[in-house]
Order: structure tokens, then sequence, then C-alpha cells
């Protein structure tokens, strides 16, 4: 009879509605926002190694961020890149943005403002945003690597490049000393068309595209690359803290959230034997 | 006669007539082809892009339907083809991608319409693991064994209690994932080449029926 | 005349091409090896009967692939296959895809499969192929509060996918639908393996219509993907035993 | 004016996840709202293209009017009787689509696999016994899941058993991604949207 009741109990466990699960899902996602318990975790040697590359850049260099395709809203990489301007945004390293999908141009002004960005440093003076030029990567980024102002003639809002002090002395890629990538899809045309040019390359990448850029880090044609939003959260540790903090948090939710999983992985199979047991499935 | 040559015959040569020298031109060194390649691959870009207008009329025509025939919901029908069609105006009203006005509705109707979607699948993974991972059989319980090992690997306490945890889940990952994709991948790539050689000797359709 | 490194894909494509011409016609004279059985295959057609008995609607999707992709037109096989069951047994039909090239070649074979049937008068444009825009999870969201409300019975994706698997995977078994899926993208394959009911792996789907159908096409064609992959079988293993002797003649030879 | 559109933020994403509990109009709002939006935009982003790509037909390119206009042949399929004219614009993107898709998956997957299958063999002898483990453990795991590929031989007796294993070796790999899976992209995002909504109350964004 007890045996009886157990399967009962049991069987209702296994066939529980998903409601329920997905309620203490949102409770468990929402409780490290508000509580944040700051759970441990090791410094990769790819975000250190992106993080001393950044810090020992010279004062006066210029960065492109280009690419950011139609994956940029994927928030995976943003904490890493917003942690990456929060890093350059009080020193004079200049910041040209070069969108290479629609996208993009909604992307990266966000990103800019959220990092509190455009309010310390000027338009114009220390960073630009050019405009989106249609035609694929494969024919806009060579004439971008030649000559900049050639292909992209004005800005975003319309003003010329000449006027803009930022361009007085950058023209091709002589000029540029790194190109950071926050996005995915990209990296495979900035592999082929900007590496050729001796650019150092780094890449804030999803984690299911970490494994498999690997082969282009061992070949020497990108830098290195964080590794999704486990790179953002290490990088925005040795930053410090930034106003978005996305990466701190969420290894607070993955703690919470993998536990939860494994907890319900484990009573479904202890469900299960019990039921087999009982000759029940 | 004649229904046949347009309706079967010359859409299929068409289709001849850009596959061959787009598939040469990938394993031959001849300037001409090549040439002819780089025009094709604009052509097809610029019908790809002009099929916009079939998805326009297509949701425009569902919407209708589901007015006309006053089904549960037909209310949102209407506000879907109002709103299309406000956005398009709107759009191009403020200037179109670059224009600040544009970006604001983008980020907070469009994306955040996005990521709340994407968001769902947080969810999903939770109900989706409770309901496939029990070892009903040997098979399920190697999946459920398998997906652990990575599981634990990336969750920041997983190398809180055992330091080689990471460097083990991404040995799993680079080894046992890896050759088990590699021979789907293998796999799909024959099954791949043998059926686009069944539509070139039109054995197969493909899209190309008459309707 | 060749290009440095591509005489080797030359050739393996006209293997491939000749091993396939041979073996239908070789299937046309009768000459056809037996088929294992794969379940899911056959699941698709219990699946619309299943559905035309509880009176619920089928749902099948292609995929977010564009029409150049053979994964939709492996899609578009499925597809032809479901549209004639649907249109023979009166089941309401709902198919999505999106991208608006694919949606114009899709209605096209849903068109004929119901002329084919008898039943052009069933066919509408915009009823049984509905698009909810190129965007990926816009998409998912239209497919996600169809399957809701229109609770379909049977579900069949086959074709491109990518993280929407495991999204449909999940409303369908919420609505309690019978599901079947296939894929070659790696990004979706875990997902589905994790949601469906039956699942066809990789290749697997290419092979679909030759278990249904039995038609001596389908049946020498898989048979010529046997051929092609005992080739590269035996490649594999003689290379990987050269490597072993000391000599990498294979490779080199294999990137010429 | 910036609370206004936080303000819709955060009611369509509420929307959205009510869907968790059940269908009701307030996701059928979102949905339609995202719909409405994304075939908007596209079509903008279109528009834009088109002016784009249609700039050469005056300018030198005058072969160009060709796709233009087979492009729209697409809307044929709206009109029964002339429905087969929309073949033609489908029998250009599968033309060049698959023909690009076959030389691109034979030279990546067909050959650049088993290259990669066959080197792996050259990393055996002479290695440490860990490096030599492994890759004789991948190549024999490889080669166990292609058989399973194999449809027209009976899995019996030795080819049985490499069969049975093969199935096992895919059964792991599938875990595996998907265990990768889990915790990659949707948590991060769904903490991301929370977090943006929070955000822009405090008057950031």
């Amino acid at each position: 009879m007890k045996e009886e009741v157990s399967e009962i109990t049991w069987s209702k466990l296994l066939e529980l509605r998903p409601e329920w699960l997905w309620l203490i899902t949102l409770i468990l996602i929402i409780a490290p926002m508000i509580f944040p318990i700051h759970a441990p975790f090791r410094i990769n040697e790819s975000t250190l190694r992106v993080y001393e590359f950044v810090e020992n850049l010279p004062e006066g260099s210029v960065v492109v961020s280009g690419g950011a395709g139609n994956y940029a809203f994927m928030y995976e990489t943003s904490a890493a890149f917003i942690a990456f301007l929060n890093q350059i945004k009080n020193r004079d390293i200049k910041l040209i943005i070069f969108p290479l999908h629609p996208d993009s141009l909604m992307f990266e002004p966000w990103a800019i403002r959220v990092a509190g960005f455009d309010k310390v440093k000027e338009y114009g003076k220390d960073w630009v945003i050019l405009n989106y030029i249609p035609g694929g990567s494969y024919i806009t980024l060579p004439a971008f690597m030649q000559d900049i102002k050639g292909l992209c003639r004005t800005d975003l809002y319309g003003t010329p490049l000449d006027e803009l002090p930022i361009f007085n002395n950058v023209d091709n890629y002589e000029d540029i000393d790194l190109w950071v990538d926050c996005g995915a899809n990209s990296m495979w045309s900035l592999v082929r068309y900007v590496a050729p040019y001796h650019v150092p390359i780094i890449g804030f990448v999803h984690s299911a595209y970490y494994p498999m850029f690997q082969p282009f880090k061992a070949a020497g044609l990108v830098y290195e690359f964080t590794n999704g939003i486990r790179g953002g959260a290490e990088y925005e540790k040795l930053v410090g803290y930034t106003p978005w903090n996305l990466g701190t948090i969420t290894m607070d939710a993955y703690n919470l959230y993998s536990i939860y999983v494994l907890i319900l992985v484990i009573l479904a199979n202890i469900g299960t034997q019990i039921l087999k047991k009982g000759g029940c499935v | 006669m004649s229904k046949v040559l347009y309706r079967d015959i010359m859409p299929y040569l068409l289709f001849i007539i850009c596959f061959i020298p787009t598939l040469f031109s990938y394993y031959f060194n001849i300037p001409l082809l090549s040439k002819l390649t780089y025009e094709l691959r604009g052509w097809s870009t610029l019908i790809g892009v002009t099929a916009m207008f079939l998805g326009l009329c297509n949701i425009i025509i569902y919407n209708y339907r589901t007015i006309k025939e006053r089904k549960a919901g037909w209310q949102f029908g209407v506000y879907t083809i109002v709103l299309v069609f406000s956005w398009i105006i709107a759009g191009l009203y403020f200037g179109g991608l670059a224009s600040p006005a544009y970006q604001q509705m983008y980020i907070y109707i469009k994306a955040q319409c996005w990521s709340a979607q994407i968001g769902l699948l947080t969810f999903f993974f939770v109900s989706a693991a409770f309901r496939t991972f029990r070892a009903k059989n040997l098979q399920a319980l190697v999946l459920l064994i398998f997906a652990f090992i990575p599981f634990i690997g990336l969750a920041p306490w997983g190398e809180q209690i055992w330091p080689g945890w990471p460097a083990f889940s991404s040995w799993i990952l680079d080894n046992v994932a890896m050759a088990g994709s590699r021979a789907i991948v293998i796999a799909a790539s024959v099954g791949l080449v043998v059926m686009i050689t069944r539509i070139v000797l039109r054995y197969e359709k493909g899209g190309l029926v008459r309707g | 005349m060749f290009i440095k490194g591509r005489v080797v894909d030359f050739v393996v494509m006209v293997v491939l091409f000749v091993a396939t011409w041979i073996s239908i016609y070789l299937a046309h004279r009768g000459k056809t090896r037996e088929i294992r059985s794969i379940p899911s295959l056959t699941a698709v057609t219990e699946g619309v009967k299943r559905a035309a008995e509880m009176g619920r609607p089928v749902f099948m999707s292609a995929g977010f692939g564009g029409v150049g992709s053979a994964t939709t037109m492996a899609g578009f096989a499925m597809l032809d296959v479901v549209a004639s069951e649907c249109a023979r047994l009166e089941v309401p039909l709902r198919t999505t895809f999106a991208s608006s090239e694919t949606l114009g070649a899709a209605e096209m074979i849903v068109a004929e499969a119901f002329r084919r049937e008898g039943r052009p008068d069933l066919y509408q444009p915009g009823k049984q192929v509905i698009y909810f825009s190129g965007e990926q999870y816009a998409w998912v969201a239209g497919i996600g509060g169809l399957m809701a409300r229109e609770r379909p019975a049977c579900a069949v994706y086959m074709g491109t996918f990518f993280s929407e698997a495991l999204y449909f995977g999940e409303c369908g078994a919420r609505v309690g639908a019978l599901q079947i899926g296939g894929t070659t993208a790696q990004l979706a394959l875990p997902l589905l393996a994790m949601t469906m009911d039956y699942l066809m792996i990789g290749e697997e789907i290419y092979a679909v219509a030759a278990t249904i159908t039995k038609d001596p096409v389908q049946m020498g064609s898989v048979t010529a993907q046997d051929i092609g992959k005992i080739i590269l079988y035996a490649i594999s293993v003689i290379g990987v035993i050269l490597m072993l002797a000391g000599s990498d003649i294979v490779v080199k030879l294999m990137n010429t | 004016m910036i609370n206004f559109w936080i303000w819709i933020g955060v009611a369509l994403t509420l929307a959205t996840w009510s869907y968790l509990w059940k269908d009701s109009p307030a996701f059928r709002w979102a949905e339609t709202t995202y719909i409405a939006a994304a075939v908007g935009h596209s079509f903008i982003v279109g528009l834009y293209t088109l002016r784009d790509r249609y700039y050469p037909i005056m300018h030198g390119k005058p072969l160009l009017i060709i796709p233009a206009i087979l492009g729209y042949f697409y809307l044929f399929i709206l009109w029964r009787r002339g429905r087969w004219v929309a073949s033609y614009p489908i029998a250009i993107g599968m033309g060049v689509g698959l023909a690009t898709q076959m030389s691109g998956t034979i030279a990546s997957d067909f050959i650049g696999q088993t290259l990669g299958l066959i080197s792996e063999g050259g990393r055996i002898i002479g290695a440490t016994p860990v490096t030599a483990f492994t890759n004789a453990l991948t190549i024999v795991m490889t080669l166990c899941s292609l058989s399973y590929f194999i449809f027209t031989v009976k899995p019996r007796g030795v080819y049985g058993i490499v069969y049975k294993l093969g199935q096992y070796c895919l059964m792991a790999a599938l875990g595996a991604m998907a265990g990768n899976y889990i915790l990659g992209t949707g948590l991060s995002i769904t903490l991301a949207t929370i977090r943006r909504i929070t955000f822009g109350l405090q008057g950031y964004g």
C-alpha cells in the first residue's frame, strides 16, 4: 500500500506541468539581480590576454569596431564589448565604428550610450560612427582597408569625413591599431579581408562559436577571443564595475540555474527507476 | 506542347544555365566563367530581395482572410496590417535606418520582442531537460551522462568542486562531440551531393513545380 | 585550367554524380538493394492519419534556409509527401517559411500536391502556406502562437534549423503533437534530440522519401549515397593506416 | 519621453512571457507586434538595398533589368492560372544557390573533414600516450558513427556491433552538444532582457 502511494506521488511528479517548473526558473533568474551573490569564478587565460592587449595600447591609438552582424543584439557578447568600452573610455584612444550589417547601426549607438562612452568622449574628435554600406563585406572590407574616406565619404549623420577631426590622421589600414568585433558571424570575413593587412583582431564571440574559431587563433589571424557571457563576466571583473554589469549577474544565475536543472534531472531519474521497478513505465 | 515548354522545360533550362557556370567556375580558372558567375550571384541576390513583396502580400492576404471569416482574434489581423504599414511609413518619414527616432522604435519594440522571445528558451530548456534526460534505456543513459559533463564544466561551481572539470568537459567536446558531429557532417555531405544530382537529372523537382 | 587544390574536389563530384546516375538507372531495371528500416520515416504517414482521426491540423516546416539550400530541398520533398497525404485525407495543413523566396516555392509545391490529389479547391494562397516575416524569432513567435491556437496533432520539421528547434519542440509537446524532426544543422540536432518523438539524424533526411514512396529513383539514390560513403570509408581507413605507417601520401593526394 | 519607450518594452516583455502560463490575447499582441515590426523593418532595409541595387541599371549595367523584372514574377503565385511564371525566379535562385552549396560542401565537409580524420592518424605514433589515445579514440568513434548512416547493409554480425557502437557514439555526441548548449545563449538573454528594463527605468539606455 505504502509503495503504491509513493508510486502515485512519483508519477505525479514526473507528469508535473511545465508551468510550475518555469515559475521557479523565473524566480531563480530574478533573485541574483536583487541579491547578488558574487560567486567566485576564475579568469580565463584568453580574457586576460585581451585585457592586457588593450591596456598596453599606446595613447592615441585608433580602434575600429567593425562587424557586429545581425547577432549583435544577442547580449551574450555585449557584456564584453561594454566592458571594453569602459576600459578605453578614460584613455586617449579613438574609436571608429564601421557597421557591416544594418542592425549594428542600432546596436552600436546603444552600447555607446549604455557604457557612458558618449558622456566622456566627444563625437567627431574621439569617436565616430560610419554609415552601413551595402554590397557585402567581400567588397566593402577591402575598400575600407585601402581608403576609408574614399569608401565612406560621410558619417552616419551625413557629415563629410574631412570635416571630422578624428580623420585628420586616419586614412587606411596603416593607421588602425586594433580591430574589435562584437558579434559572431562576421569573423569569417574579417579573417579573410582584415587579417592579411596585419591589423590585430580581437573578437567578443558567442560560446557556441568559441571552439569553432580556435583554428583562426592558432593560425595567427586573430589575436584573441573572449568566450561568450563567461568571458564578459571575466572582463567585467578585470575592468572593475561597469554600469551594465551583465556578466557578473549572469554568473550568479548560472550557479542557481544549473543546480536547479541538476536537481530536476536527478528527481526525474529516481522517479523513472522507481516506476520501472513497479512496472508502471 | 507549348504549355510543357514554358511551364516545365524553360524553368529547368534556366536552372541548368545558372547551375553549370556557377559550379564549374569553382573548379576551373576561366575568366569568362567567373565573370558570369559574379553576375549571376548579383542577379540571385536582387531576385531574393525583390521577393519581399510576395512576403508582404502573403501576410496581408492571411490577415485579410482572418478578418473576413471573423476568426477568433480577427482584431489582431487589423492590428497587424495597420502596424506593418505604419511602421514602413514611419521609417521612411523619419529618414530610414540612421535616424534616432527609428532607432528608438527598433530598440524598444523590435529588439525588445526579440530578446523576450529568445529568452523563452531558458524556460524551455528546463522542461525539456526534465522530460528528456530520463534513463529509460541504455541510449538515453548515454545521452544523459554526456550531457552533464559539459553542463557542470560550464557552471562556475563545477570548477570549485574539481578544478579539472572545465578541461575535462572541453576534452569531451573536442573529441567525443567532435567525432559524432564529424560523422554527421561527412555523411550529410554525401547525401547533399546525391540530392542535388537528382535535381539536376530531373528525377526530383525541388522547387521547380508547375503549381 | 584547374584551380590549384580543387582537382580532387572535381573528381569526387563527378564520381558521386555518375554513381547516382548509374544506380538510378539500375534501379529502374529492378536492381535495388533493400533499405534498412528507419522508424521515424513511417511515422510521418501515421502522424497525418492520427491528425485526420483527431480532426486537428498538421504542421510542417522546412526551416530557415533559403531556396538555394539542399536541406530545404529535402524539406520540400517531405512537404510534397505531407501535402499529398493531407489533401487525400482532407486534413488542414499549416506550413511556414522564413524567407519569402522559399515561401514562393512552397506555395507552388502545395498547390501542385493538392491538384495532383484532385483537390485544387482546398488550396488557396496564404491559407496553407503562412508567412511570419523573414526574421528568425518573429517567425518562431508566429509558429508558437499558431501551435497554441490550432493545436496540430502532428508536427514535422525538416530542413535547416537553429536554436528555435527547442522552441518548436516544447510548443508541440505542450499541445500533445506527435513530433518528427530531422536536420543536418549541428546546432539544432541536439535540441531536436531532446524534444522530438522521432529523430532523423543528418543524412537520414535525404533518404526520407525512399522508404515512404519506394520508387526506383529514391531507392537508387540511397544506393548511391551508400556507394559514396563506402568510398569515403575506404579512403579514411587507407589514409589512417598509411599515416600510421608514416606516409602522408593520401593527404597530399587529396590536397591536389 | 524615454520612459514611454521603456514602458512599451516592459509591456512587450511581460506579454511575451505570459505565453509560459498560457496562450492569451496579451501574447498574441506581442507576437503580432513583433511580426509586423519585423516585416516592416525588413521591408525598409529591402527598399534601401533595392535602391542601391537598381542604381547600376541606369549607370552602365542595363542587363540587371532582367533580374529586376524576374523578381516581381514571384507575385504571379497569387494568380491561379499564371502560377507557373513564378518558377522562373525560383530556378535562378536554386541554380546559383545549389551550385555554390555543392562545391562548398564537397570542399569543406567531404574533403576537409576526411582530411581532418586522416591527419589525426598521424598524431598517434610518437605522441604522448594521452594524445595518442585521444586521437585513436576519435578516429574509431568517427568511423563507428559513420557506419550508422549506411542504409543498404543489414546490421548483422561484426557490422552489427559496429553499427550499435555508432549509435551510442552519436548519442554521446548529441548529449555533449546539448549539455554545452543548455547553459549557453538563452539564460544570458533572459537576464539581459530584465536587466535592460531595470536599467532603462533608472534612466540609462
